[in-house]
Parts: C-alpha cells; sequence; structure tokens
C-alpha cells in the first residue's frame, strides 16, 4: 500500500479512466479505438488501483471468480453475435440496416453516427468487457501470487 | 535496387530489430531477459506488419472527419492489433511460468533452473 | 439436417469454442452438470464432423466464407481476389480433423475420472477444448493469418495444460519451455506471413498459391514457415524439447499435445504442397524433408532406447515416428513434378506417410495413455523402480502389448501396413532409407521390449502389492483408442481408399484447392 | 475391404491371421505329443545359479538401466556425442532452430 | 565453439534479411488489391466509418474471435497455474 497522497489521487483518477475507457470502447466504430484499446485503459486503471492500495485490499472487492464470469460474459457475447449470423452465415454482420445500431453512413467522408455499424458496436462491447476481466485478472493473480496469498479456487 | 535504399529503411529496421532479438534469445541466459527477447521479437513483426500498409502521405483509413486523400491499408494494423493482444497473451503465460520456477529452484538462470536434460 | 451441412465447417469450430466459454459459467453448478455439459456438446461436435467428412468424400472440396452473404461466396461479385476468411476443407484437412477428433475423444473420456482429486478442473476442461478448437481450426483454415491465430490458441491451450501440475518443478520447466519454442516459432510464422502479404496483398491460401512467383523472398518465407513447422512438429535436430514437454504433461493432455505437433505437420505439408506446389520444381525443400526425417527417425530411436523415464522414452519414439511421416511424404514431394515416378511409388509413399499420421496418433496417444496410467496408480515415472505391474494392472498390460506391437510394426497390427507401405516405396526411391527404417523399426521393437520387460513382468514387487486397476472411465479411454487400433488393423484397405487416398490427392492436387476459391484453372 | 492393394504388392490381415492360427494349431498339436513327465513344485522347476544362494523374488528383477548393457557400453562414443547437444537449455534449442533456418534459407536461395 | 556458431549463422539470418528488406516493395507504395476493396466497400457493406474496426469485425471476424480466444486461454492458463493446489474446506 502506498502513501495516503497516491491512494487519494488514484481514487479520485479511476473515474476518468473508467470514463475515458469506455468512451473508446463504444465509440470504436466511429473513432479510432475499439474494445481492445478502451478495455486496456479500463484495465491500466485497474493496475494503478493494485499499485496504489496492495492487491489484499484490492481482493477484498474484486475476485478472481467475479472476473473470470465477466469474462466469459464477454466473450458469450461477442460468439453470441456471431451465432445469431447463423441465419446467413457465421459472422453475418446482420443488423446492418435495421433500427438497432443500423444505420448506413453516407460514402466518403462524413461527421460520423453512434447509431451505425450494425453489430461492431456491440461486439466491441463484449471484446471491452473481456479485456477488462481478462487482464485485471492476469494481473491481480500476479501480484497475489507474489504477496504470497493463497488463491481462491 | 539502390534507389529502393532510402525507402526501405523501416524494412531494414525491422531485420535488424529481429537480430537482435535472436540474440537476446540465444545468449542471455536470464530467463526474464529470453521473455524479453520475444517481446522484442514481436515488436520486430509488429512494426514491420505496420510498415507493410503505410501509403506515402496516406490518412488513417477511418472516414469519420476525414481529410480528402489516399488512406493507409487497413487490414495490417488490423493484423497488428491481433498480434500485440496475442504477444501480451503470452507473455504474461512465459512471465507465470518464470515465477513459478523461480518459486521452485529459487534461481531463474537457464543454465541452472532445469531438471530435464539428456 | 441441410443447415446443418452447409455450416459444419464453422460449427465444429465454435461449438467447442462455446463450450470453453461456457465451461467457467456452468461450473458453479457442480463438477456432474459441467462433465455432462461438456461430453454432450463434444457428441455434436463429432457427430458433425462425421457429417461433413461423408460431405466431403461424396462432394468435394467445402468452401465456407465468413461473413459473405452466401457460404460459398468467396470473392465477392465484380472483384478478383478474396476479402474475407474462409475455410477451405478438402481430404487431408478432415483427415486431420478425424484423427484429432478420435485422440480428443479419448483424452476427454480419459480425464474424467484421472481428475477427481485436483483443482482447478473446470479450467482444465476449458483448456482442452480450446486446444482442440486450435487443432481444428489450423486444420480447417484458408487463410494464412487465421492459421497463425489458431497456432497461437493451440500452443497457450498446450502450454497452460503441460506445465498443470504446478507443484512439480519440472512440470513449470517443460511447460515454459513449450511455450518459447512456440513463441518463437509462431513469430517466425507471423514475420513469413508478413513478407508474402506484403508482396501479393494477399493472406488467403489459394489466393497466394496462384499469384505466386517463387522469387528470393518467397523462398525466405517458405524457409521461416517450413522450418517453424518443423520446429512445432519435434523433427530432429529441432526435436530437444519435446521430450521435455510430453514428459511431464498430464494425462490425456500428452495425446493431445503430440496430435497438436501432426497438426503442425499438416501445416508443413500445406505449405510446402499447396501454397509452393504447382511450377516450381520441389526437389530441394523435399530432400530438405526427407533429410530431416531420416534424421528424426534413427536419433529419435536411439535416444529413446537409452532413457529411463517411461515418458521420455515414449517422446522419443513420438519424435522417431514423426521421421517416418516425414520421410514418406518428403518422397512424394522431391517427385512431385515427376508424373512418371509420382505415378509408380510417390503416391504410395505418401500414403503411407499420411495413414501412419492417424495409426501414430492412435497408439502413440494409447501409449502414452498407459505410461500415465502407471504414473498414476505408483507416483513414478522411472522405469528402474518400477516392476511387476502386470500381476495387478492387467487391462493396462493388455493396451500396452497392443500399442507397442503396433508401434514396432508387428504384423498384423496397423503400424505394419502404413510401415509396409513407407519401406516398399522408398525403396523404389532410394534403398538406403528403406533400410534404415526398417533397422529403426527394430530398434523401436527393443526399447518397448526393455519397457514391458521392466514395467509389467517379472515378481510382485512389494512397494506395489496394493496397485489396483485404474477407474474405468480411463480403461474407457484406452479402450477407444485400442478398439480404433484394431479396427484399422483388420481393415487396412477400407481405411486407406476411403480416408487416405483422397488426402493424398488432395495434397497433390494443387489446382483444385485453387479453384475452390478462384473459380478459373491458373 | 481388409486388403491393402498398391501397384506392386498386396497386404491382408486376415490371410495373415488365419495362417498364424494354422500354425498355432500345428504347434499345439506338436506340443500335445512331448512328454509329460515335467512336474510342478518339485526340484525341477527351483533356480540354480552355479550354486550361489538365490535371492529372494523381490531384488532378481533386473532394473532398466541395466537392459542392454552391452549394447550401450559398445555405442559409448556414439551415446557421449548424441548427449553434448541434448542441453536441456531453452536458449539452445532456439540456436538450433535459427541454424537450421539459416541452412534452409542458404538452400533455398541456392535452388532458384 | 557454440558462440561462433551462433554469431556466424546470426550475421547470415540478418544478412539474407536485409537483402529481403532491399527487395521488398518501395516503402510507401504497397500493392493494394485486397486494401482498396475494404477501403471503397465497408461503408456500403458494413455500415461503418472506421474502416479498421470493420476488417476487424466483419471481414476478418474469425480472427479477432480467434485473438479473444487467445486473450481467454491465456487468463484462463494464468488463472489455472496460480490455482490453491489443495481443496479448501467446505464452508459450513
Amino acid at each position: 500500500m502506498l502513501s495516503k497522497i497516491v491512494r487519494t489521487i488514484s481514487n479520485q483518477l479511476i473515474l476518468f479512466v473508467l470514463v475515458f475507457g469506455l468512451y473508446i470502447i463504444m465509440h470504436g466504430h466511429v473513432t479510432p479505438g475499439g474494445g481492445f484499446q478502451g478495455g486496456a485503459v479500463i484495465a491500466s486503471g485497474v493496475v494503478m488501483m493494485i499499485v496504489a492500495f496492495g492487491s489484499g485490499e484490492i481482493k477484498k472487492s474484486l475476485r478472481e471468480s467475479h472476473l473470470s464470469v465477466i469474462e466469459s460474459g464477454g466473450a458469450l457475447i461477442f460468439i453470441g453475435m456471431a451465432f445469431a449470423g447463423m441465419g446467413t452465415v457465421f459472422f453475418y454482420n446482420f443488423l446492418v440496416g435495421t433500427p438497432v445500431f443500423g444505420g448506413i453512413p453516407p460514402t466518403g467522408p462524413n461527421p460520423g453516427h453512434v447509431w451505425t455499424g450494425g453489430v461492431i458496436p456491440i461486439m466491441n462491447f463484449g471484446v471491452g468487457l473481456k479485456v477488462i476481466a481478462g487482464l485485471s485478472a492476469i494481473v491481480l493473480a500476479m501480484a497475489l501470487f507474489s504477496s504470497g496469498e493463497e488463491m481462491e479456487e | 535496387m539502390m534507389q529502393y535504399i532510402p525507402y526501405n529503411i523501416p524494412f531494414i529496421a525491422v531485420a535488424l530489430l529481429v537480430g537482435i532479438a535472436l540474440f537476446i534469445i540465444i545468449f542471455k541466459r536470464n530467463l526474464i531477459k529470453i521473455v524479453m527477447g520475444i517481446a522484442i521479437l514481436e515488436a520486430g513483426v509488429n512494426l514491420f506488419l505496420v510498415t507493410l500498409g503505410y501509403r506515402a502521405g496516406g490518412v488513417a483509413p477511418i472516414y469519420t472527419m476525414t481529410p480528402e486523400g489516399a488512406m493507409v491499408l487497413p487490414v495490417p494494423q488490423a493484423l497488428t492489433l491481433t498480434s500485440i493482444v496475442i504477444g501480451v497473451s503470452v507473455i504474461a503465460l512465459m512471465l507465470t511460468m518464470v515465477m513459478h520456477t523461480y518459486r521452485h529452484m529459487g534461481d531463474i538462470d537457464a543454465r541452472k533452473s532445469r531438471l530435464l536434460k539428456g | 439436417m441441410e443447415y446443418l451441412t452447409v455450416h459444419s465447417p464453422i460449427l465444429i469450430v465454435a461449438v467447442p469454442l462455446l463450450a470453453a466459454f461456457v465451461t467457467p459459467l456452468i461450473s458453479r453448478m457442480g463438477n456432474k452438470v459441467r462433465d455432462t455439459f461438456n461430453v454432450t456438446l463434444f457428441g455434436f461436435t463429432m457427430f458433425l464432423v462425421a457429417i461433413l467428412a461423408i460431405d466431403i468424400y461424396t462432394g468435394g472440396t467445402r468452401v465456407y466464407t465468413l461473413g459473405a452473404a452466401v457460404p460459398e461466396l468467396a470473392i465477392p461479385e465484380n472483384y478478383m481476389v478474396p476479402v474475407r476468411i474462409m475455410f477451405q476443407v478438402d481430404g487431408i484437412s478432415i483427415f486431420m480433423g478425424l484423427t484429432t477428433t478420435i485422440v480428443m475423444l479419448a483424452a476427454l473420456v480419459y480425464s474424467l475420472q484421472f481428475l477427481k482429486n485436483e483443482t482447478g478442473q473446470d479450467r482444465f476442461y476449458s483448456l482442452l477444448m480450446l486446444l482442440y478448437v486450435g487443432m481444428i481450426g489450423l486444420e480447417f483454415t484458408g487463410d494464412m493469418f487465421n492459421l497463425f491465430v489458431f497456432l497461437e490458441i493451440l500452443s497457450i491451450a498446450g502450454a497452460s495444460l503441460a506445465s498443470y501440475r504446478t507443484n512439480l518443478a519440472d512440470a513449470v520447466e517443460g511447460g515454459f519451455k513449450y511455450i518459447v519454442i512456440s513463441a518463437v516459432s509462431a513469430l517466425l510464422v507471423l514475420f513469413a506471413i508478413g513478407i508474402l502479404y506484403g508482396q501479393y496483398n494477399l493472406l488467403s491460401i489459394a489466393a497466394l498459391a496462384n499469384a505466386m512467383q517463387f522469387n528470393t523472398l518467397d523462398m525466405i518465407a517458405l524457409a521461416m514457415l517450413a522450418i517453424a513447422f518443423v520446429m512445432k512438429l519435434a523433427g530432429v535436430p529441432l526435436h530437444m524439447w519435446a521430450p521435455d514437454t510430453y514428459a511431464v504433461a498430464p494425462a490425456g493432455i500428452t495425446p493431445m499435445i503430440y496430435t497438436s505437433s501432426a497438426a503442425s505437420m499438416y501445416a508443413l505439408y500445406r505449405v510446402t504442397f499447396t501454397l509452393y506446389g504447382g511450377h516450381f520444381d520441389t526437389t530441394a525443400i523435399g530432400w530438405v524433408v526427407i533429410i530431416l526425417g531420416v534424421l528424426s527417425m534413427f536419433i529419435g530411436v536411439m535416444m529413446a532406447i537409452h532413457q529411463t523415464d517411461i515418458k521420455r522414452l515414449m517422446a522419443y519414439h513420438a519424435i522417431s515416428q514423426s521421421g517416418y511421416m516425414l520421410l514418406g511424404v518428403g518422397v512424394g514431394l522431391a517427385v512431385l513434378t515427376d508424373p512418371v515416378a509420382l505415378a509408380s511409388y510417390g503416391r504410395d509413399a505418401m500414403n503411407g506417410g499420411i495413414f501412419h499420421i492417424i495409426n501414430n496418433a492412435l497408439y502413440k496417444g494409447m501409449l502414452f495413455l498407459t505410461a500415465e496410467a502407471i504414473f498414476f496408480r505408483i507416483g513414478t515415472r522411472d522405469l528402474n523402480r518400477m516392476g511387476g505391474l502386470g500381476h495387478n494392472m492387467k487391462w493396462t498390460t493388455i493396451f500396452f502389448i497392443i500399442g507397442a506391437l503396433a508401434i514396432s510394426g508387428i504384423p498384423p497390427f496397423n503400424g505394419f501396413a502404413s510401415k509396409l507401405l513407407i519401406y516398399e516405396s522408398v525403396f523404389r526411391f532410394n534403398p538406403l532409407l528403406s533400410i534404415i527404417a526398417m533397422f529403426v523399426s527394430l530398434v523401436t521393437l527393443a526399447s518397448f521390449t526393455k519397457v514391458f520387460y521392466s514395467a509389467f513382468t517379472g515378481p510382485e514387487m512389494p512397494a506395489y502389492k496394493e496397485v489396483r486397476e485404474v477407474p474405468r472411465s480411463m480403461l474407457i479411454g484406452m479402450g477407444i483408442m485400442a478398439a480404433c487400433i484394431i479396427f484399422f488393423s483388420i481393415f487396412p484397405g477400407l481405411v486407406v481408399d476411403t480416408i487416405v487416398a483422397p488426402a493424398t490427392e488432395a495434397l497433390i492436387d494443387q489446382a483444385s484447392y485453387i479453384n475452390g476459391v478462384m473459380g478459373v484453372a491458373p | 475391404m481388409s486388403v491393402l492393394t498398391y501397384g506392386y504388392a498386396v497386404w491382408s490381415p486376415i490371410v495373415w491371421l488365419v495362417a498364424l492360427i494354422v500354425l498355432a494349431l500345428i504347434a499345439l498339436y506338436v506340443r500335445s505329443r512331448g512328454q509329460k513327465r515335467y512336474k510342478k513344485g518339485t526340484a525341477q522347476t527351483d533356480i540354480f545359479i552355479s550354486g550361489i544362494q538365490v535371492p529372494p523374488a523381490e531384488e532378481r528383477h533386473v532394473p532398466a538401466h541395466n537392459i542392454y548393457w552391452g549394447f550401450f557400453e559398445a555405442l559409448k562414443g556414439f551415446y557421449s556425442t548424441m548427449m553434448r547437444p541434448h542441453t536441456g537449455i531453452i536458449n539452445d534449442y532456439i540456436l538450433w532452430l535459427v541454424v537450421i533456418m539459416t541452412l534452409t534459407v542458404l538452400v533455398l536461395v541456392m535452388a532458384i | 565453439m557454440r558462440q561462433i556458431v551462433a554469431w556466424f549463422v546470426l550475421i547470415t539470418l540478418v544478412a539474407f534479411l536485409v537483402a529481403g528488406a532491399l527487395l521488398m516493395h518501395p516503402f510507401g507504395y504497397p500493392p493494394s488489391d485486397m486494401d482498396d476493396y475494404m477501403i471503397a466497400n465497408s461503408q456500403a457493406e458494413t455500415a461503418n466509418n472506421n474502416v479498421v474496426a470493420a476488417v476487424l469485425f466483419d471481414y476478418r471476424g474469425l480472427d479477432t474471435l480467434g485473438e479473444a480466444t487467445v486473450l481467454f486461454t491465456a487468463v484462463t492458463g494464468v488463472l489455472l497455474l496460480f490455482r490453491a493446489l489443495k481443496k479448501r474446506e467446505k464452508k459450513t
């Protein structure tokens, strides 16, 4: 556990990290970014918390089993969207043209609109969840192991 | 061939980076350094993929508020993203195993922390 | 039914993937539920494999384009190159798929009771499914970068499973070696893919094969691809990781990692025959493969007979048997551009080499399982400390005898059938190679006699008086393998005609692979 | 179905099995004609090693490293050469990979 | 001995790679058959402004699924290796 200054500042900073990461995830189909990048941003926020508070403190509120469930959930969202296109072909972008994320942008440079992209924003969200949970779980497991604490089964 | 040399400096850099990485993996005995060598090899390959897609004077391949002009190739960027994430995964697993090796053997020298040979 | 047939190539990959993703969730409902779920989904996958196999042997190569409006639409309308990832399943792909599925079935059933008292079971099953996904994807895909991704999946899953017993120092060491060599060889594969992509701006194997110009850069890429895959399949002198990893991996995983080497061998054949076949004189790369094969056979077996660790001994035999496959197919590769030689013996040599892949996956897998059954009961892999186990482990002994006779090429077992094909056809190519192959077979028999003598025969050791037969699911796992071996032994003609000959044909016939995607003859 | 034919030869496991069974029957017949004087449980079945004390059953098992001792003794030079590259060090594995890759690059670039 | 072989091989390999680098297409002028299709059609086919995202999730979606699977595999593997080796007593 680091000093009080670090702890307070990282407590405040984590909000901004979360918001920025979510922004990157949810605008992945319009601007640079996407699930992996945003997920990595949020996971680095989690790493910051682990460094500031120590793994033992974080373990009380963030368990590997929960992270594992979140990760599976993200993966299921992703593969579920791929399966949902099975009416035609696996990975078919079946949402194009529907009201949900289905708006087709004009060809060529344009201002961009969030309700476009078909299945891509949803897949971005699933991948984002997965990356957040996965990278946090790896770092948390390593931190717990090196501080000699018992992992849960 | 000579006229390409000024343009192909990124590819030469990739070749040198791969050479450096292989040097580290072959000569350094510390397991952590071997992992670092693999990270450098990955960086070299990722750099190669990205440079493959560069188009002179191109802009990023995103149509939102983009200036007019040729776009750089999108596929190498996607491949690089994939390859970076794979690299992170591999290195996480390797570091896990190095941590376990250190716990068992008390040493991370490749020559001393080995039980299996012959 | 027709729907399943159309979508079977991707479902075979996607259903086990779904199982792997769901396993961490469903295992909270109890171990029974999880096991039932996994076995059910894998049974469904086997059903799909059977459907796809029947479809391919009657209808020819299948192309499945992911995300296109129609599965067969590999190239977008009014365009000249494929842009999407496609699965392209032909004779050799489905042959490897069948091999993988049989081994996976045995490994899954075997693991059910083997793991009873261990922790981390749900992650184990998840990773086992992912290992299967990696292998099947590697075998079915028609896209170079996709092949790299699946190669990484199987490497990571294999490495983390290999060091499953983290309480043993050597297990972690074996896993670390496997992941390091996998990472380096996969990165070399990626580098080669980058070279090919930079030159042709293509990633599909068929389109690349169509556009290939065989210049210096292509040759550098070929060398990287070929040697990276040889590293993964443990050909001498790049074999040293294999005994380390095979020896420490837990039961069920060793056969799977061994089959993943066979999948790398498939990738090697795919690259050399399909990607670089055609108008290129393959004699040089063919001789490289032959030399690696002969070295693997000879050095593998000579190292094997020297070992006293039962699983290391079997691992060296795995290396030596891989040499047969490399030799058989390498002869075919060396005479690929000579139609007379190809018709007279090249095709038979390749038949032998490919037939040996499935035979070897079966009996080698079963031998690894018996070795692990011994370890399960007596807790050591050291042959010096074994003896008299045949008194109490009768079924294991019988399975071991079947496997040992098959691997040594004793008639009437299936090992003899495939080795006979290799001996006779290679003899026409170069008699010396054939003589070396026979000598290797002899030493194989000798070293398995050593294992049989020191582990199973002899007086009952006082320390092992209480040893019992292994639990039933482990016996069933071995029994599946043994049943397949006996079936393959009695009907070699049926097997060669139905599944091996189409695989050989698929490797030789590069043009039809290209036409499956590009539509017109090159 | 069970016959494997290829170009210049035939392999049929059924024929082989039938031949094996016939040979086994002949062998059994010959064996059954033999004398039946052999008796279990008498001095006929005791082990005799030039008169030295016979060790108990557990110590009679030859451990694995003694099997084929002569073979390994004759090939001592070969095996010491073989053991030298099998160091078990991960760096060497990668070195072998790079060496073979460079050789292959040389061979293939020279071949075109 | 090992040092000499290693240095010799490394230098040869890097020399080949540098020669290969000089033989590549000129930097900044790549061939672009496949990529032009994506740049031209991604907006119409996938309703997406970001071509890289379209490539990642639509044209080469299976690669991304594989990549997510690799991450899942690695996380599962890391957690498997760091697991507690003894079963914990059931809480009453």
